[in-house]
């Protein structure tokens, strides 16, 4: 198949559904000819002129509410935040009208948008430009948190959270944008709420999410040539979540890895660790569920030191194996 | 203190009364009376309904700023938006809303407009665009932008008008939500109800300017002051403000001088200011003075006082025979 | 001992502090004549002063900042948001600047500051009024978070805070304000980042944060009188977290109940849960661990809707009863 | 595009250009020559160090944009309190940063200000009162509301200066900041830097008003706008207003126009704007335009952009001499 990058994928999709509905239209700082910080949009004011791809000034609230707004009254914006950390000037907007607006009109409104934003570090562009802040978001019901970690996800992925009739932040991963991956180039979708088994294993499960999954791909194979085979599964969506397959691969091999880039303290992670301590699976569970997540410091800019500062393959090959080996 | 001399004020919009009345018509001016009485009343049964420990919440009242309401609403047509705020049961009821749904809503039940799940900080009616009350200080503004946009990609030639306190000026969506309006010519009537205070912070203490209606200098778009409590002269700013937006020339800032009588919500003591201020401004009661414009004599202003009472009175009726909603149903209306 | 309410002890540890040190002054919206929306702060200005006791105009974000710059530059505020759902508009400043301004400067800056909010439902305020968001904080490094639920723990942990040199989010609960208690007159400090054992107990562990203490606390006589003994541990700091005596409490009963109104999905439960389940007590665990938190809505503002849309004693007393009655 | 007539435009502030300078001297008039090749060395090398794959993260160049930071830093008193932004390494050296710490710190290294944890967009010097620079538009203008506060509860005479871009006058922290520093008269001087882009969205289209500095009067506050390329007018306005803060009579705004020469930071194809443009606001380089109203030779010029680039040399020997952090001290200056 076609491979392409995941900031390619990203584009294709938002293409590909302002082509078929005229209600899909783009907001966000640069990202007319600028074509985004990141290039998502490079290209589609061109094709879609100024009036679909829209350039605002620097105010994430008001592009939130640009979204809120226009959703509420019959279209389906795809809004961007430059870079994830820039969301905490949106969350009013976020968790107090986007997430409550349906809710508090008993029902009686929609607020169809998606809000796109890329996460994490690795850049240098050290403690203000690198938040990994997914999490927040899973712990507000009337949001949908999505964060894909290939081309093919994420291609499929925003096609159906742009057809969704819910507000979804929509977490890219700046590393990822240049990683290439099949992706076919008709438009399809992958489903919202779906986990995802990426490789199957007997010997540990392990739960990751965005570029997380790529390094535990690659700690795989390392572990492999050990003989300890993992079974990866990515949520892909981590709200609402799908919890089946990660409790059912976990009774499978009784011992689990979590992993993500966010600070560990009240990540995600957490939440997974909980939902197995609390399942049927508790009772499988060979030895303490472990959990992989970023240091509980700011990114920093030293490059060293931002290396060290979140989950690297090394750091995954080590977890995994010394749950692996632990004898029962 | 005397309450500013807002009559001979020449920074104060004055339209001819007159040609205004002439144009409006006896008949509507009537019916806005009556809504104004309406609102009122509705005002003063949640205050009663409160104090009888009814309701379980708090309210914010709008005794005192029926004429904004009734004078901005009367200037919108019907498919245009409203985004107003927390003290809004006068705009909602301005809008056209059922006063036993909006009653309903206030206590609770499953009869209500958001089916008791929002209440009085809350009230929304979408089928009717009115897009809902917000219990967020200036939570509206930022979504006005995007009914503007929506409005112009659709083509229609709906108006949005948004309707928000003092206190909201000096909020951070107040600068991000009048740029972007601005700058995108945007169909959106941004009208600011000053009525002196939020909660206990005066406009004297909280801005360093005579008018609100100034800062619309900052976003190249025109600003204009109006009596608040002079329903004809709120309709006719707010009018000229929409014909512009709807002529896809851009929003406009109107900020309409008005008073709270009452306290800011159900518990305020109000020691932040003094009995004569709120004397001045009762003797401002904008019902009053469109009964006077309209030669009402006192027997008449009663007889309207007492229909709208009444209508309230059915509104309560429906409102404590309605339901509560179903304990099986606490989970429905999350998502779509 | 002198008993006082919870809001009056808010008041007394804000008075005495700003008695002894000049440095220490109020910011927020109607702290001054109006005594702030829940009278934590009446009498302050007739005392200290409209200059140190600050009504500012409607600007979360302006309030955060004050408090930030102040504490830069040599003093020590104490901030106000009016509820806590409002500090999604301070998030910008709380999270990319307090929290980071001191590792992003190497170490070299200090940011002394405490916020106080009041967090919780039950007074019919709905879904914008009523926001339990305590996790977000939790998950930041660089602050501290503290959720005090006695008169007692307030009035000392809100001194401790003051005198803390980091930022501390102090939230306080509505239905907590008007609840009395023994508070001596003295000053004195409760510290930072010590969990408390309200009650000691055997057959089940309670881990519960603020207004849930008090219904762990009724739920607690209700089972004794069953001949259940539950153990009730009130963390008071979240952030950093003493979780000692937690662990060794699980060791002990073999059994936990995590207790909190938040919305349990991603709420400050699943990190205790997780905590525990990642740790040596996991191997003492009897039974799964268990969550009681808000459910997946937000705040209706219906009585009997909101009543049960967060966790009530008799919620306590049947998770508490199913887990001890559990054989192993 | 032709660059705006700045000189002849009657709402841009012109001082006397003579009797400044004569106030100023010539001494002091080429040490802030000097500061502002100095500047521009620094640029020059770091964009060099960047393109040789030396340097991890981005930047944002100051190029073109010298005398800004230069005129408003002469304007400042020692202890006076220093915001600026991501664009900041001019406004940090004008300040008076060792150039060595700095280059340190551009490169990660122990030896910066922040020992390498900071990086280009946060350099800071709590013991100088720098505050440091701010990696998130209009992050720093909250904050300056409690370096005011502070200022005035100290009672000492300093003032703060906040140094932003126009695309931080959009932001929702803009309207809350100089509005509490307003009616509060607190002792701030907002320097907006409007060099006419916010990454790619031109003032232009950003703004319906021709001066941002019109801001002001939403405030209550005077405002000025003035020839950012000429480096006594920046100097004379800011003067004036840290005058005004330290008389206790309140903040000011300043708008300095002037234009980014380079791209927005490292990778930026400049697709929004035209070759002439950039050519024509060469054609007004701040450092040349100072350099002849000293009446330097090319000669003279050269030496001094020699020097200049010398001393850069030194301190990118002294940051590459120095260690890089050690990963023990990871964890260290999260909690104080
Ligand atoms: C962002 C935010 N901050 C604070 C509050 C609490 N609050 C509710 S109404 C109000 C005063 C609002 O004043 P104004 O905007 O003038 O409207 P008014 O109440 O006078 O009608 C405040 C501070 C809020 N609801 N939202
Ligand atoms: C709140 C926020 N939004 C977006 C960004 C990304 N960003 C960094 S600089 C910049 C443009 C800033 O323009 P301006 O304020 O004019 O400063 P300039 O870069 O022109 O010096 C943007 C959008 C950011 N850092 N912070
Ligand atoms: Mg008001
Ligand atoms: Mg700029």
């Amino acid at each position: 198949m076609r491979e392409i990058t995941y900031v390619e994928a990203v584009r294709e999709a938002l293409a590909q559904k302002m082509r078929e509905d005229p209600t899909v239209f783009l907001i966000g700082e640069d990202v007319g000819v600028y074509g985004g910080a990141f290039g998502a949009s490079a290209g589609l004011i061109e094709e879609f002129g100024a009036e679909r791809v829209i350039d605002t000034p620097i105010s994430e609230a008001g592009i939130a509410g640009a979204c809120i707004g226009a959703a509420l009254t019959g279209m389906r914006p795809v809004g961007e935040i430059q870079f994830m950390d820039f969301v905490t000037l949106s969350m009013e907007q976020l968790v107090l009208q986007a997430a409550k607006i349906r809710f508090m009109f008993g029902g009686r409104a929609r607020v169809p948008f998606v809000l796109r934003m890329p996460a994490g570090s690795g850049t240098g562009a050290a403690a203000q430009h690198s938040e990994s802040l997914e999490n927040w978001f899973v712990h507000v019901p009337g949001l949908k948190v999505v964060m894909p970690s290939t081309p093919y996800d994420v291609k499929g992925l925003l096609i159906a959270s742009i057809e969704d009739d819910n507000p979804v932040i929509f977490v890219e991963h700046k590393l990822l944008y240049k990683v290439r991956g099949p992706v076919p180039e008709a438009m399809y979708r992958v489903p919202l709420s779906k986990s995802n088994v990426v490789r199957p294993g007997r010997d540990v499960t392990i739960v990751a999410i965005s570029i997380m999954v790529q390094r535990a791909l690659q700690a795989a194979e390392q572990l492999a040539k050990e003989g300890i085979e993992v079974e990866i599964i990515d949520p892909r969506t981590l709200r609402p979540l799908d919890d089946e397959p990660i409790l059912d691969s976990v009774v499978k091999t009784g011992k689990v890895l979590i992993v993500h880039e966010a600070v560990k303290t009240s990540g995600f992670g957490a939440e997974i660790a909980a939902r197995i301590a609390e399942s049927s699976a508790f009772d499988y569970l060979e030895a303490p569920i472990r959990r992989l997540g970023g240091l509980e410091i700011p990114i920093p800019y030293n490059r060293t030191l931002e290396y060290h500062a979140v989950p690297q393959v090394e750091n995954i090959v080590a977890e995994a194996r010394a749950l692996a080996q632990l004898k029962v | 203190m005397e309450a500013p001399a807002i009559a001979n004020d020449t920074t104060v919009y004055q339209p001819d009364a007159t040609l205004l009345r002439a144009e409006v018509g006896e008949k509507r001016l009537r019916e806005w009376l009556y809504t104004m009485h309406l609102i009122r009343a509705f005002e003063e049964k949640a205050e009663d309904l409160f104090a009888r420990g009814m309701v379980h919440g708090t309210m914010h009242l709008s005794i005192g700023q029926e004429a904004v309401a009734v004078g901005a609403a009367a200037a919108m047509r019907e498919g245009d938006y409203l985004l107003n705020h927390h003290r809004g049961h006068g705009h909602c009821l301005a809008w056209g809303s059922d006063v036993n749904l909006m009653m309903a809503e206030f206590l609770g039940k499953e009869t209500g407009y958001c089916r008791g799940r929002g209440g009085s900080m809350h009230i929304a009616n979408v089928e009717k665009n009115n897009l809902g009350a917000n219990g967020i200080v200036a939570g509206g503004l930022p979504i006005s932008v995007g009914v503007g946009l929506s409005i112009k990609m659709r083509r229609t030639d709906q108006v949005c008008l948004v309707i928000f306190g003092d206190g909201a000026a000096n909020t951070g969506a107040f600068n991000e939500a009048l740029n972007m309006a601005a700058i995108w010519d945007l169909p959106v009537v941004y009208l600011c109800e000053n009525n002196q205070y939020a909660m206990s912070m005066s406009v004297q203490k909280a801005f360093k300017i005579p008018h609100i209606s100034l800062r619309a200098a900052a976003y190249g778009m025109p600003g204009v002051t109006v009596d608040g409590n002079d329903v004809l002269a709120v309709y006719d700013a707010v009018r000229q403000a929409a014909q512009r937006a709807r002529r896809g020339e851009g929003p406009t800032l109107v900020e309409a001088l008005t008073y709270r009588w009452r306290g800011h919500s159900k518990s305020d003591r109000q020691v932040y200011r003094t009995r004569d201020e709120v004397k001045a401004w009762q003797a401002r009661d904008p019902l009053r003075r469109l009964a006077s414009l309209l030669g009402l004599s006192e027997a008449e202003q009663t007889e309207l006082a007492q229909q709208a009472r009444a209508q309230i009175e059915e509104a309560v009726a429906f409102a404590q025979a309605s339901p509560e909603p179903d304990l099986g149903t606490l989970m429905e209306g999350v998502y779509a």
